[in-house]
């Protein structure tokens, strides 16, 4: 009756990437029979709808809250109360939230960008028109990404960047028809970098279409089943991602000792793949911000191997 | 005509039944002060723009406010960007509450004057002028802003606004209702309140006998536009920030609480306390959901089988008695 | 029809009604609004379920009928609201529901073009209206409300039809335009088709000639040839009570001009017209309906601002742009069509009598007086004898005679220095046509001028002191209204017509060879 | 009474307004036309990379499924109605269709698909007329309760995980190009499934003004009372509008799963009002009874040239936003402007 109770709260039900962490949060559960971990998500992306559901389970009175902030900024007035009220709280993809006990994070937000931003240069030889998409321009991580892709960019002085930043919000259909748009006003671009995870979807099926698969290099955030046809097709050159499972584990196994209140140190073991050895630092609020090494970068030759 | 007599009733009977069905399944733990006060807390930002597109409606003529939560976002983030470049909300807290508060209050009044003026002066169709106008205020918001979210932090007044209790009850739910009866006593007690309700009935027979209508038009989409500005000051008091993009599901559920309070599209007819009651119905159904730990999508099926109940049920009431001719016109 | 029984929730509408209908002849069904006519049609023509009864139609017998099969038994009505499609172009308006009938009311079907025009250019010449190409296709919303009427009694020709039966036809037509409806109806009489009118002019009904059936509170009280009752009888038997129809005008004009019109202008329909009315004048001004009378009736109330000219009221010469300013000169406007234009069909009583003063009844703070506002209600619905005391009701539930004084009464809230009256008793029944003249007559006694803009002849002889005959725009004859008659104004209507008649509005009806 | 009086009023010829005016009255869809061309050429002028071929098919592919839910909800429209469920049947239909061929027989052939996809919409559409019908009560309304509750059926019972790998004949429909040619190095495709939508508005335009049904909902548009009276069945065009506009909602939904290459259930919700807009910019009446297909095509097309040439002008995208809604704005204030003209 008294087992502590972790909520998972993630930006949006259903959709594969939180269908993911479910499965991790599900897994979490199964280990740790002395705590009780279930997932909460909104029926749409909206900010609004997740925090009602934040202040709903703080009314109820759970002992842990693992938050995928659908937006950071407007959590921190609820979370704060949380926290007043006893609450723990651990967040994800969040690492500028003030109001928390600890972020959890697969990587370091600008180690990542520039890792991808890298495996496009090298796809591009290093010269060309080149772009990038992201979410929505509330997109803080996304916004990360792209700035720490155009920062390591300089570093190859032939690289151009055009109309950058364009919003997705992602969504396929949408992405597809932007990137037709762009590859008719630049019919000499050469790169794509995109950051929401249908993106590369969108933009693939762009170059794809265009019979220009192995000629223009599109890299970017995305998972690897939905990608394997284009990734084969060669419209795609590489995805990267982190595993949510892993992610949604973490966050849960974070949010237990915390509850315990145990401390997380500086090259602490969590006990899930990839968060083996975190690196925590003082995160922008009172809370920690833990680092994990969960980058994968993935392509043709080795997406098999990572199967959801 | 449709008595809002009968709506009122059955509102009314459907809160109380969510309430004592909330507190079976989750064993009294749903009455639980503090989730009525957290439930509280969460109610106004939507009830402002449900009462802001029911005033839309009742102005007839296919009126609708679609630019409500849009407004809303760009009275804060104009609020916050501007007030915060000369005072901060750290070392000024009374100054920059009251500036802030003033800001939003000022820009949602602005933008809900645009919107009447784009209706009552070039006769654009409401629900095309706001959709225009709902893109605009979105673009603008990101322009300055940046697409990012602005701090407003917690200054004093904005924070006991945001999660301050007055007796028990979040301050937020208290201006709410008071504003709420407001805009009831506006509607019930002043001229513009007669003109208004009168206009929507039939606007040809208005301009005949000499309605200011677009006078009229102005101030129904200035108030909707108020009380946006209003549910700006709300959402920056609890979250903290503001963002361009907040509530964006807001939109629809805004239409969906004002025809569940049986205001009518054609315009005319309206009550502030239906939609403060069908706006306290749908927060109890989301937050009980939430209190079972059952999907969101249920919340969704839910509400929409709830209105369509609703509509069947106020239906079958008057097969009973009437004739299906007459219905239309009498409950 | 045989012992038909209608209830509105507590309204026994009709209360055991029976008569019979033979073909070829007219029949005239009179009675006071609200007496159970329009109810009585509806039944016939399928658009009500009656609670009782049984309907005969050549020896079959029904309990109720569906519009379709009324349409296809031939029962053709042109109802009282016209109903027209007002989207729809004037062919499809007056032919589709041929093919409609014909095809059974079974939507699933391609229609026939060619016959939807043949058709409708057929029935369209018959009621004296153009057939060409471009009026068939009009959109019907286009067209003034005179060629409306004949188009909605069109469409009832179109098809061959047993019956037609017409709720109030003639309520908008100008008389040259009843002539000629007259003609149509002895025409389909001698084809042998049974014609069902209904109208609230006696003096129509004896042109046309007959069998009356009266009405009175949802029974039928008399029926035989009109040719045996007297026009005073009939509104005995309708109204239960004796009425006058002399001349209700007494008393005579004060000194000093209270109000005049100087060179208004509203081209094409307006052309410099000046007049002036006198301290408890009554003005009638009458033309036919392209004369320009409704535009000058709307020009001083301001809701069709005059471009040129201007008014002098008490002396001080003013311009009105909108309604509300002439509200504020004392011009008060009581408008043609009071449904659309008038009141609020779904508000209180009291709402729509306040309507006008609610800025006068609120207080510094905004506050409307409410209590002020239900005596002046209370006042001016006693004032206007409305035949009930609950303010509350919606001013739809009351018959035309009550509503058209809820819509005077709410023009007296504002204590007019004069006032116009816009067809004041556009299908009103003889008893409140009665009540609405004497309130006339005291409003005049206490020194309000009045003008009364209409086409109805013996309303103007009956209560004005002076008629103005329009024209082209222009006012072109006045007369003192003891000493003239219904031919002299007609004349003058007519007589005069020149060339600066511009409007196309009723040009088709020129070429009506039909009239007797 | 004498006869001789009629002969005088002799039939003055009536003032003859402009033709222009005239034509933009009656028609009012060509102030939609020369919007679309004046921004056509203002883009081109801006930058002439706009007028290549491939500008034309993108836009034509663009334009299907928006084209496809507009004919839909222009017949609503016509009728006097509101119709906000469309993209939940759409989303609904495409979802459960695809999980059931991918389910039980991948190797269906796609006109059945299709035809199947095109029957559950107008299935799920006659639920909205029904209840339209029977609850008597706006279609707004109601169409905002039946969104809800098939979008919450779709996600809470049927799924919300997204079909990747599509049924075989279902991609292959996508891909299925109409016209291919190459240009600068890449290949152009019109897809073949853009052919569904000038079918559709064809078949539209035919039924509304060559039936009696079409008319019959243009009757409704007038005034349903009215209509009701002269013997329009009501229930019959309330049932077949709204099954129409879902059958077209159910064959656009189809086409996106397979122009998109996967089945995504929460695609399409939230695009409405963009619809009903690019409708209302054809020049329907959002108070119903007018209207044209052509209009209506226009409009759409008028929304997708807007959306697809923000970044070809150089428009930041925090800028973009902006434009649209002031560009909304100022179609619509010229609408007026020009109708008022008269
Ligand atoms: N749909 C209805 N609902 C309630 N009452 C009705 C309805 N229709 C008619 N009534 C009532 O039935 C009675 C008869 O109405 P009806 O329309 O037949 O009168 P009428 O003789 O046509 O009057 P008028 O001369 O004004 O046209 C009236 O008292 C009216 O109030
Ligand atoms: N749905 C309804 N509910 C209540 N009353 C109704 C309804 N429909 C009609 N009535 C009433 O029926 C009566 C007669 O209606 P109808 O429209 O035939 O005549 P009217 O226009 O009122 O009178 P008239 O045209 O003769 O002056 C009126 O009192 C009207 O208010
Ligand atoms: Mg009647
Ligand atoms: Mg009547």
């Amino acid at each position: 009756q008294n087992k502590p109770v972790i909520a998972t709260v993630v930006k949006i039900s259903g959709i594969p990437w939180f269908d993911r962490m479910e499965t991790g949060v599900k897994q979490f559960q199964k280990d740790n029979p002395d705590v009780v971990a279930t997932q909460y998500g909104p029926a749409t992306a909206d900010a609004a709808q997740q925090l009602q559901i934040v202040t709903d389970l703080i009314a109820k009175g759970v002992n842990g809250l693992a938050v995928v902030p659908m937006d950071p900024s407007v959590l921190e007035g609820t979370l704060k109360r949380a926290m007043d009220r006893g609450i723990i709280v651990v967040t994800h993809e969040a690492d500028n939230q003030k109001n928390t006990h600890a972020d959890v994070e697969a990587f370091d937000n600008a180690d990542y960008g520039k890792a991808l931003n890298e495996r496009l240069a090298q796809c591009m030889g290093g010269k060309g028109k080149w772009t990038t998409f992201v979410g929505s321009l509330g997109s803080r991580t996304h916004m990360q990404w792209v700035g720490a892709g155009e920062a390591n960019a300089k570093t190859h002085p032939e690289m151009v960047l055009v109309d950058a930043n364009n919003e997705s919000f992602d969504d396929a259909n949408g992405t597809y028809e932007k990137a037709k748009e762009i590859l008719r006003k630049h019919p000499d671009i050469k790169g794509f970098q995109t950051s929401a995870g249908n993106d590369v979807l969108g933009v693939g099926r762009a170059i794809d279409e265009a019979g220009l698969a192995g000629k223009v290099c599109l890299v970017g955030t995305g998972l690897p089943n939905p990608s394997a046809d284009l990734l084969d097709a060669g419209a795609i050159t590489a995805i990267g991602f982190w595993d949510p499972q892993k992610a949604g584990m973490a966050m849960n196994a974070v949010a237990k000792k915390l509850i315990a209140k145990e401390k997380v140190e500086d090259g602490a073991n969590l006990g899930v793949p990839g968060y083996e050895k975190v690196k925590v630092t003082k995160g922008p609020g009172e809370g920690v911000l833990i680092i994990g090494n969960g980058m994968v970068i993935a392509d043709k030759k080795n997406y098999k191997e990572f199967l959801f | 005509m449709r008595t809002t007599g009968g709506q009122l009733v059955m509102l009314v009977v459907i809160n109380v039944a969510l309430l004592v069905f909330g507190a079976a399944i989750s064993g009294g733990a749903f009455l639980s002060p503090f989730n009525l006060q957290s439930m509280a807390g969460q109610l106004p930002e939507i009830g402002f723009l449900a009462i802001g597109v029911m005033l839309a409606m009742c102005a007839g003529n296919g009126g609708i406010d679609l630019s409500g939560i849009a407004l809303a976002n760009l009275s804060g983030v104009v609020s916050a960007v501007v007030i915060g470049s000369f005072l901060s909300s750290v070392d000024q807290q009374a100054a920059y509450s009251l500036a802030f508060i003033a800001g939003a209050l000022v820009v949602g009044v602005l933008g809900g004057v645009f919107n009447g003026l784009l209706i009552s002066r070039l006769n654009i169709t409401p629900i095309l002028c706001t959709l225009g106008t709902q893109m605009l205020f979105t673009g603008l918001a990101v322009v300055v802003s940046e697409g990012r979210a602005v701090a407003v932090g917690s200054p004093d007044l904005l924070s006991e606004i945001g999660n301050g209790l007055f007796l028990g009850v979040p301050i937020s739910f208290v201006i709410f209702i008071a504003v709420a009866g407001l805009v009831a006593a506006l509607l019930k007690f002043t001229p513009f309140g007669l003109w208004l309700m009168l206009m929507g009935t039939n606007p040809k027979a208005a301009m005949y006998a000499g309605f200011p209508r677009t006078k009229v038009l102005i101030a129904t989409y200035a108030t909707s536009g108020l009380l946006s500005g209003l549910a700006g000051v709300i959402i920056a008091a609890r979250n903290v920030n503001v963002k361009w993009d907040y509530g964006t599901s807001y939109l629809l559920i805004a239409i969906l609480i004002a025809v569940m309070a049986g205001v009518r599209p054609e315009g005319g007819y309206g009550r502030v306390v239906c939609v403060v009651l069908a706006a306290i119905a749908l927060q109890l159904m989301s937050s009980m959901l939430n209190f079972g730990g059952l999907s969101n999508f249920v919340r969704d099926f839910a509400w929409g089988a709830l209105l369509l109940t609703f509509l069947a049920v106020g239906r079958y009431n008057v097969v009973g008695l009437l004739t299906p001719n007459k219905s239309k016109k009498l409950v | 029809m045989r012992g038909i029984h209608k209830r509105f929730g507590g309204v026994h509408a009709l209360r055991g009604v029976g008569f019979t209908i033979e073909p070829g002849e007219a029949y005239h069904l009179l009675g006071e609004n609200g007496c159970g006519k329009s109810t009585v049609i509806k039944v016939m023509s399928g658009a009500l379920v009656p609670d009782e009864g049984e309907i005969v139609l050549e020896g079959k017998s029904f309990h109720s009928l569906t519009a379709i099969q009324s349409l296809s038994a031939g029962i053709e009505t042109v109802y009282q609201d016209l109903s027209l499609l007002p989207n729809l172009t004037v062919a499809e308006n007056v032919a589709l529901n041929e093919q409609l009938v014909a095809s059974g009311g079974r939507l699933a079907r391609l229609f026939d073009r060619t016959r939807l025009r043949e058709t409708a250019a057929a029935a369209l010449a018959t009621v004296g209206l153009p057939s060409d190409r471009g009026f068939l296709g009009t959109i019907v919303s286009d067209l003034p409300l005179a060629q409306r009427q004949l188009v909605a009694i069109a469409r009832a020709i179109a098809t061959k039809a047993k019956m037609v039966i017409m709720d109030e036809p003639t309520t908008s037509l100008t008389r040259r335009e009843v002539d000629n409806l007259i003609a149509v109806v002895e025409r389909l009489r001698s084809e042998g088709v049974a014609v069902l009118f209904v109208t609230h002019k006696l003096d129509e009904c004896y042109r046309i000639g007959g069998h009356a059936i009266v009405f009175r509170d949802g029974q039928c009280v008399e029926q035989g040839p009109l040719a045996n009752y007297t026009k005073h009888r009939l509104a005995e038997l309708m109204t239960g009570r004796r009425i006058d129809a002399e001349r209700y005008r007494t008393g005579a004009p004060m000194d000093g001009e209270l109000f005049a019109a100087q060179g208004l202008s509203l081209p094409p329909n307006v052309r410099d017209v000046s007049f002036v009315v006198r301290k408890g004048e009554i003005l009638g001004i009458t033309g036919l309906a392209d004369s320009g009378r409704n535009e000058l009736a709307m020009a001083i109330a301001g809701v069709m601002p005059a471009t040129g000219g201007s008014l002098r009221i008490d002396g001080k010469v003013e311009k009105v742009r909108h309604p509300s300013e002439a509200i504020k000169l004392g011009i008060g406007y009581v408008p043609e069509d009071r449904l659309a234009e008038g009141l609020f069909l779904d508000k209180s009583i009291l709402e729509n009598e306040i309507a006008l003063v609610v800025r006068d009844l609120a207080n510094r703070l905004g506050i409307v007086d409410k209590a002020k506002g239900r005596a002046l209600a209370d006042k001016l619905s006693q004032e206007m004898r409305l035949n009930t005391r609950n303010l509350d009701l919606p001013v739809g539930a009351l018959s035309g005679g009550n509503q058209q004084r809820v819509l005077i009464g709410r023009w007296l809230s504002i204590l007019p220095k004069l006032m116009v009256l816009h067809g004041p008793t556009v299908g009103v029944d003889v008893g409140s046509k009665d009540t609405i003249y004497r309130v006339i007559q005291q409003l005049a006694e206490a020194g309000m001028g009045l003008v009364i803009v209409s086409d109805d002849l013996p309303e103007l002889l009956q209560n004005c002191d002076r008629i103005l005959v329009m024209n082209g725009g222009r006012v072109v004859a006045e007369y003192d209204a003891r000493e003239t008659d219904e031919d002299q104004l007609y004349k003058a209507m007519l007589s005069s017509k020149t060339s600066a008649a511009t409007s196309a509005a009723i040009s088709g009806v020129a070429n009506s060879e039909t009239v007797q | 009474m004498s006869a001789t009086h009629l002969h005088e009023s002799a039939a003055a010829p009536p003032a003859k307004p402009n033709p222009l005016l005239q034509l933009v009255r009656r028609r009012p869809e060509t102030i939609t036309l020369a919007l679309l061309v004046a921004i056509c050429v203002a883009v081109s002028i801006i930058n002439p990379a706009f007028l290549q071929p491939s500008s034309l098919v993108d836009i034509g592919r663009a334009s299907v499924v928006m084209g496809l839910f507009a004919l839909g909800v222009f017949i609503i429209l016509a009728a006097g109605g509101i119709d906000v469920s469309f993209t939940a049947i759409a989303a609904f239909t495409m979802y459960s269709m695809t999980l059931l061929v991918k389910n039980y027989w991948p190797d269906a052939p796609i006109a059945l698909v299709l035809v199947a996809a095109t029957a559950g919409g107008a299935l799920l559409g006659v639920v909205n007329g029904l209840l339209v019908h029977y609850l008597r009560v706006p279609s707004l309304i109601v169409t905002i309760g039946t969104q809800y509750l098939f979008r919450g059926i779709l996600l809470a019972f049927i799924g919300t995980v997204w079909i990747v790998s599509l049924p075989p004949t279902l991609g292959a429909f996508g891909r299925l190009p109409l016209v291919q040619f190459d240009s600068g190095g890449r290949t152009i495709t019109l897809p073949f499934y853009f052919l569904v939508l000038p079918a559709a508005a064809l078949v539209t335009w035919w039924m509304l003004n060559r039936t009696l049904m079409g008319r019959a909902i243009f009757a409704v548009g007038g005034n349903a009372n009215v209509a009701e009276r002269l013997g329009y069945s009501l229930r019959t065009i309330h049932i077949f509008m709204f099954a129409y506009a879902g059958a077209l909602a159910g064959l656009a939904g189809i086409i996106h799963t397979a122009a998109n290459r996967q089945a995504n259930p929460f695609d399409l919700v939230g695009t409405e009002i963009n619809v009903i807009a690019a409708v209302v910019l054809g020049g329907a009446r959002i108070t119903g009874g007018t209207g044209t297909v052509l209009g209506t095509l226009l409009g759409v097309l008028l929304v997708v040239v807007v959306n697809s040439v923000l970044v070809m002008v150089g428009i930041p995208s925090t800028w973009q936003r902006v434009v649209v809604g002031g560009f909304i704005l100022l179609a619509a204030a010229f609408f007026v402007f020009c109708q008022k003209k008269n």
